[in-house]
């Protein structure tokens, strides 16, 4: 017996494909998201607090149907970005790592946004005092110090990139080898009667994808953390 | 009395307009648990309290029956159901469904929205009704594969997918899709939603149940949402 | 070029309500812990923004609240050496170091960095990151990274506190050098008279957020009833040219006509040097002594008299070389019979003038 | 026209107690993960690492099955559970609540995580020289300034807890008024012809009161920052 | 008592290699930035495994590597006064101070906060947090702390640094009553000669992570050759008992049959005091000198003459009180003809004995 089929092989590259778009999709606008709410007040603030919990808050499969109104081929956005830029999100992998890049943002956000909290004010004003602007202070004293935080929310948001499912079959559906991620394929399989093996084998590939990602974050952030501490 | 009725959540509209007159009517209360119907049927396999399943998969009531879980002699087929071709833009021309028809190219870009293929009952049936007209292995790669039919429809409905799959009784209900093509009742295993009493169920609001969804009232309210009986 | 400085802010049971106006050079903000010191110096960098106020070093304007202008701080080009050391723990010693001329105009002229590593003795520990540094390190560290970038002002917040006393005459110079060659403002924060007497131009002396002083370091120290320094502070800063250098070790000062000694000076002969004289260093005798191991005995007449609280007296005396301050107790005042307008000698150990009380 | 029929006020009031018990349950474990996953090391504790980020790795279906298994009366812990203390979860709404909890456990400990290892060690060896034990050390030192990461973590928490699914459903079915939460209600209610509305109108109210809960969060974090930053 | 150390621990680039056995009292440990003090005082506080080495105090063992033995931190009840403050941030100042007694043992008996509070000057700043407090007010709070705990040894890095004069001489006498009065083992790491003198039961001189010298204050700071502190901090130390307080405000002492007078002391008549007379406040005369402002004047003998290579010579001088050492120039030697063997007095300006270097 094989021990999986060409399709769910298939299903086990795709799943890397999207987590690792949907992780690089948080990172660049989960950190800034995360500065602007630690750092500024502006009105509105809440708002976009708000905004960013909200693929928490919300079941996953009303993220789902959102992204499908919003970036569908008839979605406004959809249709702008298609015509734009060339980029199709519906019933593409690239919907797949956006619906996980989007219910990923939370944690991204958050775990960025409480590193960013716990820098010492006085180290970015001593940066200042040395003619660092807002940006370099950012570039030079914020982003080193808070590169554990934000590799904590990059682990989160790869994790949930392997787990996600609810708003991505809702909003991409289950079409295997373009969108058939592992939880679909294990969804699929639990769906049948007797399929319980073969979610279990695609749940172990899952797990241990993700234990390997986790374990190469935990040896990155404790040399980081070494580095700081003294050596 | 109570009972609890796991039911699959196609029926879920039909189901909650039962719900209050069989309340009125008899007295008991009726403690309705939609969710997909194998998901019901792992539950009811781990201990589930469900009194009564109606499943809209006949493969899932089987496994119960297998493993002795329902009452003898409970379970018949309670529903039938068509399947039909549906559309988006409501200017479609019908089309009839043979071996002649060039899905693929109706479809064009788009996708068809359908059930999951292997595991959803409306995906199954309409796998098996394309491969009877051997429609299926040209359309195959151009199959969406929702979660539940209620998806797939919402596919159509937002216009994601040009053309769909599901259940008649679906497509009525929403009217954002139009109805193009009805599948030949014999391109397909035939659509049955059995019910069964669970072999832990007992009390008169069980049996009062199983009997109230046979009134009239009852077939109305199925026939009204499109559902057909079966005839077994 | 003038510093001049006004300030209103409020904290919780603080209030800092400081006017000043210094010239060019060096300024010490001298007083007691919790006296407002760092609170000034911040407004200057901009990290603190002042109820109300202004500060200007010549033309240039660093804020002021009336017509709401504020340089943010990284425009400020400000050389901080911070009261807490402030290095950033990511970077090496080296990147500390470099930190700020990153930033500098293409035109500044920066401070060599091999020149500033070794006065600070940072050579061995450039690859070191902070955690592993000492105290005394930490600050040196700190103290270079100010110097590196090429600053337009320096801001030094009691920045040898840390320093053992070798060092801080290696360094001391190096701030004397910015003051009189580089020319830029320095505000400078001690506890220490030492370190008042051999940099300050100017000393604005603060207590309780308020400016009870400002003067030269000779009119500060030299006022006894200016003394949140306690007594110890006191003495007499004067002015000497360089007259000889001997070839036992000993360089002749020609102070107004009478001649100090003291060890070796670096400096040029011809150059003007300034002295401190603590005044509990000076013994005065009413007859010129004689078969004494001390070698500077200046003569004058008592300008003043005053007496304390406690069992001391500060004498003031006019000489040749300026006015010199004599802290006795009354004891021996009475016992010598000293009135204002007696003539008296000053009896000065020349070795009692110490390294950091000599200035260049 | 009512707003919300008897049944989705149940669903109302129900999230809230689900996600209020997911909270709980969640913080105290939560917080002793975080700190033993911080602080400690031991072998096995990769093994930990990859427990905790288990329920975001797998498809929620995948961990509803799995607490079904347990949990369920024919399981194994249900069933000592049961017997001993006589909690049941299967099928009620304390199974919503630790499905939610299980959910949302891997945010609980990495926000809390984070702002341990914020926490510059040389406070809690002053606190050891002055006498304090490791365990005090934690509790007047380390804890309390960990309180905005606990913080955060409780708001992923009760997010998480508003907006479970897929791990809920599975787990305790879709009973109304036991284990109907708010999505379960939204995602019916999707399922019926004409629901949109009514699932909108749900989907309001638990914005409604995650906006609440996280503008109650930030108002206490930055209370608390102020406290500390000097006031 | 006795605490016996000793140590071995290497940093990349640094080696400490440190072993000495002291009597009771305090301690200092001396040395210039980076030889290795704070290392010793954090394996005294557990806060720093060393690589091989064992400390005890009487029979009260703090770790021995050898044998596999380590008291925890928490459980060596030690009032560590860190080099950085380390307050609490989420605690007010009064938390701060009162965290050790919470943990201290219910027989202990930790000095009466109100005491502290008053000595160090934070009864206004109870309420506040440590972001709120000046740079000098935090050093206090962290002394505070320390002392407040009851602990049975005490470990302090630099705590005066950041002091004004005014309060370094209202915090000194304090560590005196605790060496002297409540006897529990201090460690105390500074800079500054003055507060070795002053306070120093024994003096541990460390250079580059070795010892290098060992002794009491007088043998330490007395020996030209040991001066890792510069030769301004060379002087004699030398006890003497209180004779009588004078009205005027001078407090006369009899040191070995000679009198000194000072500025009025606290202590009682017929206690001991020390006395540190530096080498740099002498002045020598070969003839008894009159009509002199100072007052104090001890006779003796000669009992060495060390050049060194700079201008000035070091002078032993035995006299009653006992060995005094002066500074002066090698022309003034020269000039006066001293030499071994020869009578000479040497003049103290009673002034000079600065309050800090007196010790109870
Ligand atoms: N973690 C570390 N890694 C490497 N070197 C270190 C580390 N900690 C300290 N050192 C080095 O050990 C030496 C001794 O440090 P220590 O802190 O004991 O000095 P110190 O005598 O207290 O100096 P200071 O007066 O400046 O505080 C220094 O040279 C320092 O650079
Ligand atoms: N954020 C604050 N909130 C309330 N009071 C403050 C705050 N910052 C400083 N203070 C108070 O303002 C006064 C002046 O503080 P500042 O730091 O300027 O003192 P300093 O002269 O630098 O003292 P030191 O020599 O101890 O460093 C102090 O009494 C301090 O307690
Ligand atoms: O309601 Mo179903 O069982 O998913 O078609
Ligand atoms: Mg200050
Ligand atoms: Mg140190």
């Amino acid at each position: 017996m094989e021990w999986l089929t060409p399709e769910e092989w298939q299903a086990v590259a795709l799943s890397l494909r999207v987590a690792f778009w949907a992780t690089l999709f948080c990172l660049p606008v989960g950190v800034f998201i995360a500065y602007v709410l630690a750092r500024w007040t502006f009105p509105g603030r809440q708002a976009l607090n708000i905004l960013v919990h909200l693929p928490l808050i919300m079941p996953p499969v009303v993220t789902g149907y959102l992204l499908l109104i919003a970036f569908g081929t008839q979605g406004g956005v959809g249709a702008f970005l298609q015509e734009t830029f060339g980029l199709t999100f519906a019933f593409r992998w690239t919907g797949a790592a956006l619906a996980s890049g989007v219910m990923a943002f939370p944690f991204m956000v958050r775990a960025t946004r409480l590193s960013i909290e716990a820098v010492d004010p006085k180290l970015e004003q001593a940066a200042a005092t040395l003619g660092a602007s807002r940006a370099w202070v950012f570039a030079t004293v914020t982003l080193p110090m808070i590169l554990p935080g934000i590799l904590a929310g990059c682990v989160l948001a790869f994790a949930k990139g392997m787990g996600e499912f609810g708003a991505t079959i809702t909003f991409v559906s289950n079409i295997p080898g373009e969108t058939q991620t592992i939880p679909l394929a294990i969804d699929l399989a639990l769906e049948t009667p007797g399929g319980e093996a073969r979610a279990l084998r695609l749940a172990v590939i899952s797990v241990g994808i993700a234990a390997g990602a986790l374990a190469l974050s935990e040896w990155v952030s404790r040399r980081m953390a070494a580095r700081i501490g003294g050596a | 009395g109570e009972v609890t009725v796991f039911a699959a959540s196609s029926l879920t509209d039909v189901l909650q307009q039962i719900e209050p007159r069989f309340e009125d009517e008899t007295g008991h209360e009726l403690r309705l648990s939609l969710a997909g119907s194998s998901k019901l049927a792992r539950q009811i396999q781990m201990g589930a309290p469900a009194d009564v399943f109606i499943s809209a998969n006949v493969d899932w009531m089987d496994r119960l029956q297998h493993e002795g879980l329902i009452a003898s002699g409970t379970r018949r087929n309670l529903l039938g159901n068509a399947l039909v071709l549906i559309a988006h833009d409501p200017a479609t021309p019908p089309v009839s469904i043979g071996p002649t028809l060039d899905l693929s190219s109706l479809l064009g870009d788009g996708r068809l929205a359908m059930g999951l293929v292997d595991a959803v009952p409306a995906g199954v049936y309409g796998k098996a009704a394309l491969r009877h007209f051997d429609l299926w292995d040209g359309v195959a790669p151009k199959v969406a594969q929702a979660a539940n039919v209620r998806a797939a429809l919402s596919f159509v409905a937002s216009g994601a997918a040009p053309y769909g799959i599901v259940y008649e009784t679906d497509a009525r209900a929403e009217d954002d899709v139009t109805i193009v093509a009805r599948f030949p009742a014999g391109s397909h295993p035939r659509i049955l939603y059995p019910v069964a009493a669970m072999a832990t169920a007992d009390g008169a609001a069980v049996t009062d149940f199983l009997a109230y969804l046979d009134t009239a009232e009852s077939q109305a309210i199925f026939a009204e949402a499109g559902f057909s009986r079966p005839s077994d | 070029m003038t510093l001049s400085c006004s300030l209103r802010h409020a904290f919780q049971g603080f209030t800092l309500e400081a006017q000043f106006e210094v010239p060019e050079g060096l300024t010490v903000l001298y007083g007691r812990s919790g006296s407002g010191k760092t609170t000034i110096v911040n407004a200057a960098a901009g990290l603190l923004r002042p109820e109300e106020g202004r500060m200007q070093v010549n033309d240039w304007l660093l804020f002021d609240t009336a017509r709401k202008a504020w340089l943010p701080p990284h425009k400020r080009r400000i050389g901080y050496i911070f009261q807490e050391g402030r290095l950033f723990p990511h970077l090496t010693v080296r990147q500390n170091l470099r930190y700020g001329s990153c930033f500098a105009p293409k035109d500044a002229t920066p401070e060599p960095m091999a020149h500033v590593v070794d006065m600070l003795g940072l050579g061995q520990l450039l690859h070191r990151r902070p955690a592993a540094l000492s105290g005394g390190e930490k600050q040196r560290v700190a103290i270079g990274r100010a110097l590196l970038a090429a600053p337009r002002m320096i801001l030094a917040d009691e920045p040898l506190s840390a320093l053992d006393d070798a060092r801080k005459a290696e360094v001391l110079p190096y701030f004397e050098r910015l003051r009189d060659e580089v020319e830029i403002p320095i505000l400078y924060v001690t506890h220490s008279a030492a370190e008042v007497a051999r940099l300050a131009t100017t000393v604005v002396a603060l207590e309780d957020g308020r400016v009870i002083g400002q003067g030269t370091a000779a009119e500060v120290l030299g006022d006894p009833k200016v003394t949140p320094l306690g007594a110890r502070a006191a003495g007499a800063v004067i002015e000497a040219t360089i007259a000889t250098h001997h070839p036992d070790g000993l360089t002749e000062l020609n102070a107004g006509g009478t001649p100090l000694f003291l060890p070796a000076l670096g400096q040029a002969q011809g150059s003007t040097v300034r002295v401190r004289i603590a005044a509990h260093d000076v013994i005065l005798s009413t007859k010129a002594p004689a078969e004494l191991s001390a070698l500077n005995i200046l003569s004058g007449t008592i300008h003043d008299i005053r007496s304390g609280q406690g069992p001391g007296a500060m004498v003031s005396l006019d000489t040749a070389a300026g006015r010199i301050l004599a802290r006795v107790t009354r004891r021996s005042a009475t016992r010598l019979g000293l009135h204002t307008g007696a003539p008296c000698h000053a009896v000065i150990k020349s070795v009692a003038l110490a390294p950091e009380d000599i200035g260049g």
